[in-house]
């Protein structure tokens, strides 16, 4: 994992990017998340933990996942597109390779059980997954909406042993299971560890997942350079729900200016609709789940229930990192609808023999208002499988 | 001098704080909440500004913060209901709710409807030391507001001494590690922790809350501090909308019988 | 991918594994099998050839996939173990391994249509992986029963564009799958190729799907030797259905009289009962889809309707290549259950946060039987994952 | 001479062959559905030896097989029905199958069976012609069996000759690449393959089958070769079991009409 210092677009002293980021943590939860914060940067870099995280990543999840250049979707974009395989990871989501830091975090700071929110459920399978490795307790809280609607990531996750606790409230997805998280974290504080599974969260958190994820920038700039002489794509896409696989994607890219860093959000049945969750278009400065970044919210403050076909995407805020890269202009954001989705999804299935996830479809959609020219390369974030969404897909076929 | 301080002055022990979520459990219950909690003989009271997300609060806190945005309960309506607030109320009044719905109301306005209406204090849970010090302290000071800090088991000396030092009014003492709402009475590491504080000698009071739910628990809390915060029991208490005035009343009287 | 010559145990000059093997197909099957045994080693086997091969292994399939040391697994059978991580393979099978050879394979022949076969669908799934990849046409025939227990890798075939036939006929399941798979060869004979999952079917398929599945053994010499300091395991097992993932996990294996060879055959509900597949201790010899092998069948020649909780193993036949390991005593065979592959498939969830395809679940429950000594190194195939057995697993959870 | 042999030197042209499968519809069907077939005037009778997986059978023949199976039908049973075969059969019979069920029989016993019976030749469709010359020919030679090969019209000129040059009896020729039962009737390719193989002037007679069906198809079909066998439409015709033998006599009739 290679450190990056000076950027212009890392994190600061105070745990802010810019004027997004933060702490914004009750006192419960205070002596865990300062723990976390005093010891990430020596733990996570320290030459043992390094070696561990490394083997795991080699081992375990299959890393590195290949740059694949994709030649028919190339062919059908009039461009030269490569996608980053991080549908291959052992779970089938980029989400794994911050699990694994993390879990490997949380022995070293001596706790001994485990809590997660998870929207598509990915995380959750992620989290119950290190935590089988390593012996650990695991508990998962997700919205009763994506049990539903993500029910092999439920199966999975019990048969890796977690349990997994329904979140009733709101609109039971992702931002209530993470209030439920938190809620455990308050009641459980000495001996538990609370794995985000997002660049979301009072910091550390987001500098803290970037980094796990920045794996996936600094193996796409080898891979760039062995396959094409250059380290730097035109184009550079990851869809954005919390922002992880994005953060990862971009993170050795963020001062490469030459790099075009685009972002896609879920629209939902569109941004001018009460369903959606582009953040981005339909959000404003605010607080929740620890930091102060952009929030979809009423006049008065009040969190808005967000819609996306895509469980991991349907969350109202984004990660402070991404709401400074948008305010800052350095990464293009687009908005695309659920059908938009869908249908990206079933093109990659078509011409490539890659069932993305949902979320990443959204990436791939991204294509349509790209317009790269046929001398250009882009890069975009394949960040998971499609198998946890093939009940959605059959309605669209 | 703010309210909240001569309130400790004038009675330094079993303070009975009532916390209540603003248009719980009818829109229209706010300000007369506060009347029939005065009337019954709480010292204090503690209004929820409701949230879509809370953090630390139990499901009853939840539910109640649910029903009064589906009553349609805001920042700009409770300002209304309490403008004529101290035309009645002596007792001091703190507002209590997550950052957010005050980010969006404005900072300083917020302040200065805080002050305007005869507001004491304010507990902001998700408002961490570091950025109050930095950007909210000056405010506050300028409307006369004081912070509330709260602490917990896992607290650790040194910052209660920080959260010590830079209070005013008193301080919030968690019970124990958990939401709102939880029930179990005071164990014996609550007595610990209790015990392990009172012994710091702090220069503020303290009101403990977390599973204070009756008169038992309320004088089992005020022997290890100035007095004890009621929530949940309470707003259990008063769920029904045509009753909830009288059984709030009832259930303070219980309290303090 | 690696060449051996001179083996004991490869396929000679007539298409036999000793008395195993041949070419037992109709005269409508031999314009294309004929084409196929003349050209198939000089094709696979040209640098070009190879050069495709490859660079898809890497960068479609995401090979080399990893040699996993399950610590935990290792602990509970106090010996050291080591997982081939085939479930890590693009689409979640080794199978891939195999279709993305023949896909090349029948480019060059100047098919532009594929027919397969497929019991779990995991050979589905890669077979119309591939012909998307290759914008290729692609029917594949699967068992009414299996496409029931099987229902993710049917919507996957789906997605991709493939059309999925049901086989109604016999036990509705592999077997019956692969009969309706030849006769619709046999009613295209002329632009059709036939992609078949194992190593099974008329001479050259055992011995050119071996091949395509020998890149298992020629990574495990490597990883091996990195991990260890030897090349060779004191055990190496694979479960058997057809055999193609045993034949790529024994391949380069096969010379070293050291290595120890196990295969897991799925005994259903026992071999004493009529539900079972164990071929190596119920079958005779007897010729079913194109070769001489093992065959359970009755006392007047009938095929026996196998019965397998895995629909990869249900399967009335083996390989030819293995009959010979059989007869020869170069691989020792065990029969698992079906309770004995699921308690070893939730005990590899729990322990090592892997969920193993119920087909390997079969050569992980072959631990029990094996005895391995504390200084020994046991190697086992995963040959794929778990994702499409989830409900029959969440049964015995 | 063979049966066979004899049967081409007498009667070059519009030789009718009816498959069916042994034990179908009933158990009992198999000696009296051979006697009608030949009191019909059908020059020759390819009995079926059922399987539980023929590859090469569309679905009727499929289904005719699993009824035979279910019927009690086997190759050991098989030979028993046939035991008084040439007490009043003097048209020449094959035994068709798949070879899994003869191989389990023995090899040589199922010869040594064929001829005590009286079977003139095979048709093993999936005996490789290269298994046949090594391992098999001298044994059916020394019963006195003919092995009846198949050619499409996809099997080279090369390969053609070579069956030819392997084959007594006749070639069977498979009318278009597919399973039995399909029912195109004589397409334009059919044509030109049949005409292609008429050219090369083999040393063997032809008959075609695959998709004969009628009195239509058969006389179109002797017109390429010495005549043609139906299967299928045969066993179509005979479904009902208490018909069955008056069915095959009416068919059998009207082709020959
Ligand atoms: C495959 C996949 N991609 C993307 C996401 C969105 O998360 P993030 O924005 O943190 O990458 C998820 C979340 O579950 C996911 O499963
Ligand atoms: C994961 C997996 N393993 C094993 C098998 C069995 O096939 P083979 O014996 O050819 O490896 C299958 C077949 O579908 C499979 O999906």
């Amino acid at each position: 994992m290679l450190q990056i210092e000076n950027s212009a677009f890392a994190v600061d002293e105070r745990g802010y990017y810019g004027d997004f980021g933060g702490a914004w943590i009750p006192e419960m939860l205070y002596p865990n998340v300062e723990e976390l914060r005093q010891n990430y940067l020596q733990i996570i870099y320290s030459p043992e933990f390094q070696e561990e995280f490394n083997q795991l990543l080699t081992d375990y999840v299959g890393r590195p996942t290949p740059l694949y250049y994709a030649n028919r979707l190339s062919n059908e974009y009039k461009t030269n597109i490569y996608l980053k395989r991080e549908d291959l990871c052992h779970t089938g989501a980029h989400k794994v390779n911050n699990t694994i830091g993390q879990i490997l975090l949380a022995k070293r700071l001596g706790k001994n059980k485990i809590v997660a929110e998870t929207g598509a459920g990915q995380h959750g399978v992620a989290t119950a997954t290190v935590c089988a490795l390593m012996g650990i307790e695991c508990i998962v809280y997700m919205g009763e909406v994506d049990i539903e609607r993500q029910a092999p990531n439920v199966a999975r996750m019990k048969m890796l042993g977690a349990t997994v606790m329904p979140a009733k409230s709101g609109s039971r997805t992702l931002k209530d299971a993470t209030n439920e998280a938190m809620r455990h974290w308050i009641n459980n504080p000495v001996d538990t560890h609370y794995i985000i599974g997002s660049v979301v969260g009072p910091h550390p958190y987001p500098d803290m997942v970037a980094r796990f994820q920045s794996v996936i920038s600094e193996e796409i700039r080898k891979q760039l350079f062995e396959k094409t002489g250059s380290e730097n794509p035109d184009h550079l896409i990851a869809c954005v729900g919390g922002g992880s696989n994005a953060a990862g994607t971009y993170f050795h890219y963020l001062d490469e200016l030459s790099v075009n860093i685009v972002a896609a959000e879920a629209a939902g049945h569109g941004v001018k609709t009460d369903k959606s969750a582009a953040t981005t278009f339909l959000g404003k400065e605010g607080v929740l789940h620890g930091s102060k970044s952009l929030l979809m919210q009423t006049i008065d403050g009040q969190v808005i229930e967000p819609h996306s076909i895509s469980a991991g995407l349907d969350y109202p805020g984004i990660g402070p990192m991404h709401a400074h890269l948008w305010k800052t202009g350095r990464a293009k954001f687009y908005a695309i609808s659920d059908d938009e989705a869908m249908q990206a999804g079933m093109k990659l299935s078509k011409l490539e023999g890659i069932i993305p996830a949902i979320e990443s479809s959204h990436a791939l959609a991204a294509l349509d208002y790209l317009k790269a020219g046929s001398d250009e390369t882009v890069v975009i974030s394949l960040s998971g499988r499609g198998d946890k969404d093939l009940s959605t897909y059959m309605k669209y076929l | 001098m703010n309210r909240l301080e001569q309130l400790f002055i004038d009675k330094p022990e079993k303070v009975l704080n009532i916390y209540f979520t603003a248009g719980f459990p009818s829109l229209s219950h706010t300000l007369p909440m506060i009347q029939s909690i005065q009337d019954s003989g709480a010292d204090l009271v503690e209004v929820g500004i409701p949230f879509s997300d809370p953090v630390v609060d139990g499901e009853t806190i939840q539910k109640a913060n649910i029903k009064a945005l589906d009553n349609g309960m805001s920042v700009d309506l409770l300002f209304q209901q309490l403008k004529d607030l101290r035309k009645s109320i002596h007792i001091p009044v703190i507002l209590m709710g997550d950052i957010n719905p005050v980010f969006q109301f404005g900072i300083e306005r917020f302040c200065q409807k805080c002050q305007e209406v005869g507001i004491d204090g304010l507990i902001l849970p998700n408002l961490p030391m570091a950025e109050y010090l930095e950007d909210f302290k000056d405010l506050f000071d300028r409307y006369g507001l004081l912070n509330i800090f709260l602490i917990t088991p896992q607290t650790s000396e040194e910052r209660i001494r920080e959260i010590d030092h830079n209070s005013k009014g008193f301080i919030y003492m968690v019970s124990s590690a958990s939401t709102t709402g939880s029930t179990s009475g005071v164990t014996p590491e609550m007595k610990e922790y209790f015990e392990r504080v009172n012994a710091m000698k702090l220069s503020n009071p303290r009101l403990i809350g977390f599973g204070i739910k009756d008169k038992e628990t309320f004088l089992q809390a005020s022997e290890f501090a100035n007095g004890a915060i009621i929530g949940s029991a309470f707003i259990r208490a008063i769920q029904n909308p045509d009753t909830a005035i009288d059984s709030a009343s009832e259930f303070i009287k219980s309290v303090l019988s």
